[in-house]
């Protein structure tokens, strides 16, 4: 029981994460009808926008400690941050710690603003080319994106932990009447699924209930029906490439502290959010939230080693098990439209 | 049709001579007359150095690439001479291997056997390496030995630590100098057992491929032996990210320590899941929960930032060691780059100067004098003590460290400390526990 | 000839030259010269030319005719691989059994798969394409560790029973031959201070590549080939033209699939070495990016793609600083320098990145791939425009 | 009893009836016109007709045997073609290439994996589309990419790919559907050449009833759903129920 619980509150807090990746997509791809592959790649900036901001705040001089030696016996030399300087040791750590947090007011406007470039730069020159184009460009564009991230940040993963105030974990089994350790969650895992829900959530109000998210609705359903009602879509759709890079781009600020960020962590991504987004249903927003959180949760009971015990292997291949399951089952996916991605 | 397998630098020397004032093209059977593939004619050898430049693993590759830079310098007799100062064996003059002035060529293995095969090839058939040496993995290290060895060259692996590598899979071209799962299992038990107890039920996630297994069962053996018990053994996909499905059950399971059997990515992101989840703030059968990590890395560890403090594993080498040897090492590493050599460096290192050595010694480059040369010798002043290149299975025995997170690093290298230095004898085992055939060596041509 | 329109033989025949005379073509600077880095004539190199070239116009047949996307074609090319490899294991180390047998395994592997993943189309069809090769990676990398070899993969050893084959000679290694014609053997000719490898794998495969290249001219102008084409430009016409899509599709599936396995028979056959990241999708994506960036639906394009691909790959990669301090060395030192570190980031480890600015510059201003490319510098030098192209530019499909 | 017998047919949507209770027989060799307002369920008739949609209830009867069940290619080969609203035609391929497809269905049936010859040395297919080409008056654009033509054109290579079959019943769905007045005459003269030099049923959904009346010998007035009247042109014209219909429709031809 206890265990069953626990994988619950882990399907969901990795079914967050994927329905925040694939509803960047999806509304990119429902907008725009176009096949991004840098989505991924998008994820990964909104992720290094953390390390930049923590890079920055620890931004620091250095002076020499002769009292210590390094490695090759010449005096320490000691990194001060610049926020030392400027408001305290006490203060500026707290600055410091909190640079995840902070990388959120950092990100969105740095996310917005590549994307809204991407989008009038190179996207737009190929609403009408194949899919296969694309697919093609915008796969160029992510390996040129992760390559420049490379190059500056290096390969290896770079640990950016979430302030010290959200270390450790809630024990809910406490709370439902179980022994204490029996059922722990980390804070700030807990933090990334309400924050997932509230990005998610912010989203659907944001289509359902402005005069923007209806113009953009009807563009989604009805592209040159609304162009002949005099409406400006394209500037619309440029705002919501926009939108849904600082989606991305914010699922990967607050996935940081969670797995640390390298340059390759949206090609890994990039494939899992394909098949949410398909498994939902091409083009459907609502589908795409309910397929990350299916395949979440999925994934989580087939990593439980009783279910190992009798199918070793299957954690392995669970997603795309499910991924053909219910593709066989249901021709568009859990929520899919007829005739979108079809041909 | 005479056989030429995988060869060129012979021919290209004799080629150009022979064809130089001539208007006929000149037929070359080739090079049957050197007697092994590659074999260096001028004033220069060619040596590879094929490490991963792309993918995870990259910075480690790049860390092994100034190894092999600096190795080239020393053996060309330049800088400070690192460590042939005190290398017990005092065959290399500096003045390049038998004469002739070291030149090499580098590949990207992507960490992928494919591409470091193919990396391999065009290093011998084109360029005319004349070994080849790196490699951050044993899935690479294990193909390309095997190209080695039917090429007709020598392997000098890089970072591998599976079993399998001078296991089931050991090739007589090829050696390696870095331990393995098994002495990482031998060393970690009795550290493991004086600071946690021998009362300890241990939960095991182990990657779902042939280095978690050999890893997985060298900890458990070592591991039960001392008492310990094992109350589950969990393998994770090696293209799993987050890790916290696999975390979460831990303590449910009533085991009080959590070791990871994952190296790289797999490692920094299953620490640092573990850690959030506070798993080392609980206390559990009335003792404090611990984590062990069996393969430690210097890259690995700054991934996982502070998350890795206190935690126990095995690691091959670790730049605050005060040998001679080890001293010499990062002096002329650290003047070079300004920062400290990582374990992968210093094995990649060694392997170069073991190679070069060996080829002093044997006064051939053939591979067969090389391996000759090789093998049962034994030496000191590389780091690591006194070291055994052992004949049966071509794997290095050394010294093993037990490190452990540093609590309050002062700078981005300064991760780990060293606990304890297992001595050889600990670590050593029968040749043939593991199984394969080493083969015989072949010169190729 | 050969049952071939004057324009596609002569086609078939400039391939064959280009493929005969590859060990010079590719060769083209002297050795130990500064620019002897962009030779990629060794053998190596040549033979995964014609192996991916082989893999990308099976791949297009599929992917170019009738437009349905493979996310998951290098899961036949994986279990090609693995078949032939336990046929060298088992059998002999004579590629001939390994190579058609790769063929038949990877055909019924393929005609499952299509079976079921031609259930649907479009982007639906991509995914159950990808998420049966992601399946077949992730289990060969682990739980099928002992059929696969996991993570080291599998090499012919010593000591593998090859009930065909007679004892080795002691101290021998099995090597991959036909008919004792060992697929590492070479011959060498040096002329000045050029010098060209011959090697004997690298024109088995080359010869193999040919018989596929003439097969697909074949099936590109074949009835069969114009249903596909006919699949791709307008299903609906097509049943209410009487006519059943889903056998054709398939059959084209399967085809493309025999393809791939043979590629990976040879690639075994070349280089007696399977792993598992070979099924990759990353391979996968990499099939599909070669028949863009060639040309997809053109007879050559896909051959060039793979070419391209490969070359960048292995070349480029292999450029260090070291190399382009050498090249630059006339150059004063600040500037020689400021060069370097100008090229640093594109070439070596950063091959990746040169890559990715290739995508994207091919796709942006030549829709067509590298083989529209070839057709505007043709126009350039032709003396007419050339007026049956149409007016977006697209290249005929058949071209 | 009719080439094409449509009884007690029904479909419903969801909670829409698009079909009530449908009745019709069309004779062979005749010219039968389909017409209704918008929403009247040609449409859904005409997919019922060719597989793409099953009837909920009743029965199709084509030539004595029942087309329901059967997928489109089956349908088509049992001898009933279909021309669309919105030309369908191979626009990737020329023009000859999209000839020479229904002459091998024809020939072929529906599946035949021919993949090792030239098709153009097919004697027999080319010598049959080439005289379709002539016939459709398309010889000279033998070569042009099918996707570049004319409208008019279109629809014309459609029809002609359509009685390359040689089809006993060929079904139209609006075949002038956005054309210009000049294509529309055209194609009326067309079809009228078809009707008088074949042995051919000809099956029309149309709202232009200019087209209806130059055409049809019986037409049928289908209403929400169900049909209205079945009659010949000229006592359609006048008649009440149908006037009753449209109204509130504007009438460009009537």
């Amino acid at each position: 029981m206890e265990a069953i619980i626990l994988q619950v509150l882990n399907g969901l807090d990795k079914g967050s994460a994927y329905a925040l990746i694939a509803l960047g997509l999806t509304l990119i791809f429902g907008t725009l009808g176009v096949v991004n592959f840098a989505h991924g790649a998008l994820f990964m900036i909104g992720a290094f926008c953390a390390v930049t901001l923590s890079r920055i705040l620890t931004l620091s001089h250095t002076i020499v400690d002769e009292t210590q030696k390094d490695f090759l016996g010449n005096p320490l030399k000691v990194e001060v941050p610049y926020v030392y300087d400027w408001f305290g040791q006490a203060t500026g750590d707290v600055i410091i710690d909190w640079a995840v947090p902070l990388s959120i007011l950092f990100a969105i406007p740095v996310m917005v603003a590549i994307g809204v470039l991407m989008e009038r730069g190179l996207i737009k020159h190929f609403y009408k080319r194949p899919h296969a184009d694309q697919i093609l460009v915008t796969f160029g564009l992510a390996i040129v994106l992760q390559e420049i991230i490379k190059y500056y940040y290096g390969a290896n993963p770079i640990p950016t932990p979430a302030p010290s105030a959200f270390v450790g974990s809630f024990d809910f089994g406490t709370m439902l009447g179980f022994e204490a350790n029996q059922i722990i969650y980390p804070y700030w895992r807990i933090i990334y699924f309400a924050f997932a829900a509230i990005i998610i959530g912010a989203v659907f109000a944001f289509l359902q209930f402005t005069t923007f998210g209806m113009v953009v609705r009807a563009g989604m359903a009805d592209r040159e029906t609304v162009q002949l009602l005099g409406i400006n879509i394209d500037k619309r759709f440029t705002l919501m490439f926009g939108i849904a890079a600082a989606v991305a781009g914010l699922a990967g600020v607050m996935y940081t502290p969670i797995n640390s960020p390298n340059y390759h962590m949206g090609m890994d991504f990039l494939v899992l959010s394909f098949v949410v987004v398909v498994v939902g249903g091409m083009g459907s927003l609502p589908g795409a939230v309910l397929a990350g959180f299916v395949l979440g949760i999925l994934e989580s009971f087939a990593s439980m080693r009783e279910v190992l015990a009798i199918l070793p292997g299957l954690n392995q291949i669970i997603i795309y098990l499910v991924a053909i399951i219910i593709l066989l089952t249901r021709p568009r996916g859990l929520m899919g439209r007829k005739g979108v991605m079809e041909d | 049709m005479s056989k030429m397998t995988l060869s060129r630098r012979g021919v290209l020397t004799t080629g150009a001579a022979a064809g130089a004032g001539l208007a006929l093209p000149t037929y070359l059977p080739a090079a049957s007359h050197a007697g092994f593939t590659n074999a260096p004619t001028g004033s220069t050898v060619t040596l590879g150095f094929n490490v991963p430049q792309t993918g995870p693993y990259a910075d480690e590759g790049a860390d092994e690439l100034r190894a092999y830079e600096l190795a080239v310098e020393h053996l060309n007799g330049g800088g400070d001479g690192g460590l042939m100062n005190t290398f017990s064996s005092k065959a290399l003059q500096g003045n390049g291997i038998l004469g002739k002035k070291v030149e090499y060529v580098t590949g990207d293995t992507q960490t992928k056997s494919d591409a470091a095969r193919a990396s391999a090839r065009s290093m011998i058939e084109k360029d005319g390496a004349v070994m080849i040496t790196g490699g951050s993995s044993s899935g690479v290290a294990v193909a390309v030995q095997a190209l080695c060895q039917e090429a007709g060259v020598i392997f000098m692996a890089g970072l591998t630590h599976s079993n399998d590598t001078t296991g089931k899979d050991k090739k007589a071209n090829g050696f390696r100098h870095f331990f393995n799962s098994y002495m990482s299992g031998a060393a970690l038990a009795p550290i493991l057992g004086a600071n946690y107890g021998t009362d300890r039920k241990a939960y095991h996630l182990t990657a779902d491929y042939n280095w978690g297994y050999t890893t997985e069962e060298a900890v458990r053996t070592s591991t039960e032996a001392i008492g310990w018990e094992t109350v589950a053994a969990v393998k994770t996909p090696l293209t799993q990210t987050d890790f916290s499905s696999y975390i979460a059950p831990v303590l449910q399971s009533g085991a009080d320590v959590l070791v990871l059997n994952h190296y790289g990515g797999n490692m920094v992101n299953s620490l640092t899941n573990a850690v959030q989840f506070g798993l080392r703030d609980k206390l559990v059968n009335n003792k404090n929960f611990e984590i062990v990590v069996p393969l430690y890395s210097r890259l690995m560890a700054k991934g996982a930032g502070a998350n890795v403090k206190g935690i126990f594993g095995s690691t091959n080498w670790h730049w605050s060691l005060q040998d001679e040897g080890s001293k010499a090492f990062v002096q002329s590493f650290g003047t070079k780059y300004g920062f400290p050599p990582s374990q992968a460096a210093h094995t990649c290192y060694v392997q170069a100067m073991l190679y070069a050595d060996a080829v002093e010694r044997a006064g051939s480059f053939n591979p067969c004098a090389v391996a000759e040369a090789l093998e049962d010798f034994e030496f000191d002043g590389m780091g690591n003590g006194p070291t055994l290149y052992r004949a049966e299975d071509h794997q290095c025995f050394k010294d093993v460290l037990v490190v452990k997170g540093k609590e309050n690093p002062t700078s981005d290298f300064d991760l780990l400390e060293i606990v304890e230095v297992t001595p050889t004898s600990q670590v050593t085992y029968d040749a043939s526990i593991f199984g394969g055939e080493l083969g015989t060596c072949n010169p190729g041509a | 000839m050969l049952g071939l329109e004057a324009k596609d033989f002569r086609l078939l025949i400039l391939v064959a030259i280009l493929t005969m005379a590859a060990p010079f073509l590719l060769n083209p600077f002297p050795e130990g010269s500064g620019l002897a880095q962009f030779n990629a004539g060794y053998p190596d190199l040549m033979q995964r030319f014609v192996i991916f070239g082989i893999f990308a116009i099976g791949f297009n047949i599929l992917f170019g005719l009738t437009g349905y996307l493979s996310f998951g074609h290098a899961a036949f090319l994986g279990v090609g691989s693995y078949a032939a490899i336990w046929m060298m294991k088992l059998l002999t180390m004579n590629v001939i059994p390994a190579i058609i047998v790769s063929v038949i395994v990877a055909g019924i592997f393929s005609l499952a798969v299509g079976w079921i993943s031609l259930r649907r189309s479009g982007i639906y069809f991509s995914i159950l394409t990808l998420a049966f090769a992601q399946m077949s990676y992730s289990l060969a990398y682990s739980v099928l560790t002992p059929i696969t070899g996991g993570e080291t993969g599998l090499q012919p050893k010593v000591n593998d029973p090859r009930i065909l084959d007679g004892a080795l000679t002691e101290g021998g290694t099995p090597k991959a031959n036909l008919f004792g014609l060992e697929m590492g053997s070479s011959i060498e000719w040096g002329v000045g201070n050029w010098l060209f490898t011959f090697n004997a794998g690298y024109y088995v495969a080359a010869i193999v590549m040919l018989a596929a290249f003439y097969l697909s001219i074949r099936i590109f102008r074949s009835p069969f080939g114009m249903m596909l084409r006919a699949v791709k430009s307008n299903q609906q016409r097509l049943n209410y033209t009487g006519l059943n899509a889903k056998p054709y599709t398939l059959a084209a599936f399967v085809i493309s699939g025999m393809y791939a396995g043979l590629a990976g028979g040879l690639m075994v056959a070349m280089d007696t070495q399977v792993g598992a990241e070979r099924m990759f999708w990353t391979a996968s994506g990499e099939v599909v990016l070669m028949s863009i960036l060639g040309g997809v639906g053109t007879l050559i394009g896909p051959v060039l793609g793979a070419g391209a691909i490969k070359y960048m790959e292995n070349i480029l990669s292999k450029i260090n600083s070291d190399i382009l301090h050498t090249w630059f060395a006339f150059l004063p030192d600040g500037l020689e320098d400021f060069v370097v570190t100008l090229i640093y980031p594109f070439i070596g480890k950063g091959w990746h990145l040169t890559l990715g600015l290739i995508f994207m510059a091919v796709v942006i201003f030549l829709p067509g791939g590298l083989v529209e490319g070839g057709q505007r510098i043709a126009r350039l030098f032709g003396r007419k425009k050339k007026s049956t192209d149409t007016p977006d530019g697209k290249t005929t499909p058949a071209e | 009893m009719g080439i094409l017998e449509v009884k007690n047919v029904g479909k419903r949507f969801g909670g829409l009836q698009a079909l009530g209770d449908v009745n019709l027989s069309v004779t062979e060799n005749t010219v039968h016109a389909i017409i209704g307002p918008n929403g009247a369920g040609k449409s859904t008739l005409l997919n019922c007709l060719v597989g793409k949609l099953i009837p909920d209830t009743g029965s199709v009867m084509f030539d004595g045997q029942s087309v329901l069940g059967r997928k489109p290619y089956e349908i088509n080969q049992m001898g009933i073609s279909r021309v669309f609203q919105t030309p369908e035609i191979f626009g990737d391929l020329s023009v000859m290439e999209n000839m020479m497809i229904p002459c091998f269905a024809k020939r072929d049936g529906s599946f035949r994996p021919n993949a090792f010859m030239d098709m153009f040395k097919d004697r027999e297919i080319v010598e049959r589309a080439e005289q379709m080409l002539e016939e459709m008056n398309m010889a000279d654009a033998r070569n042009d990419n099918a996707a570049t033509m004319s409208r008019g054109n279109k629809r014309r290579l459609e029809i002609g790919m359509c009685l390359a079959q040689e089809p006993r019943l060929l079904l139209l769905d609006e075949p002038t559907a956005g054309m210009a007045r000049a294509d529309t005459n055209n194609t009326i003269d067309l079809l009228k050449q078809i009707k008088e030099e074949r042995d051919i049923t000809i099956s029309i959904i149309e709202h232009d009833m200019h087209v209806v009346f130059s055409l049809a010998e019986r037409i049928t007035v289908l209403a929400q759903g169900t049909p209205l009247v079945e009659d010949t042109p000229d006592n359609i014209k006048g008649h009440p129920k149908v006037r009753e219909a449209y109204l509130g429709e504007t009438q460009d031809a009537a």
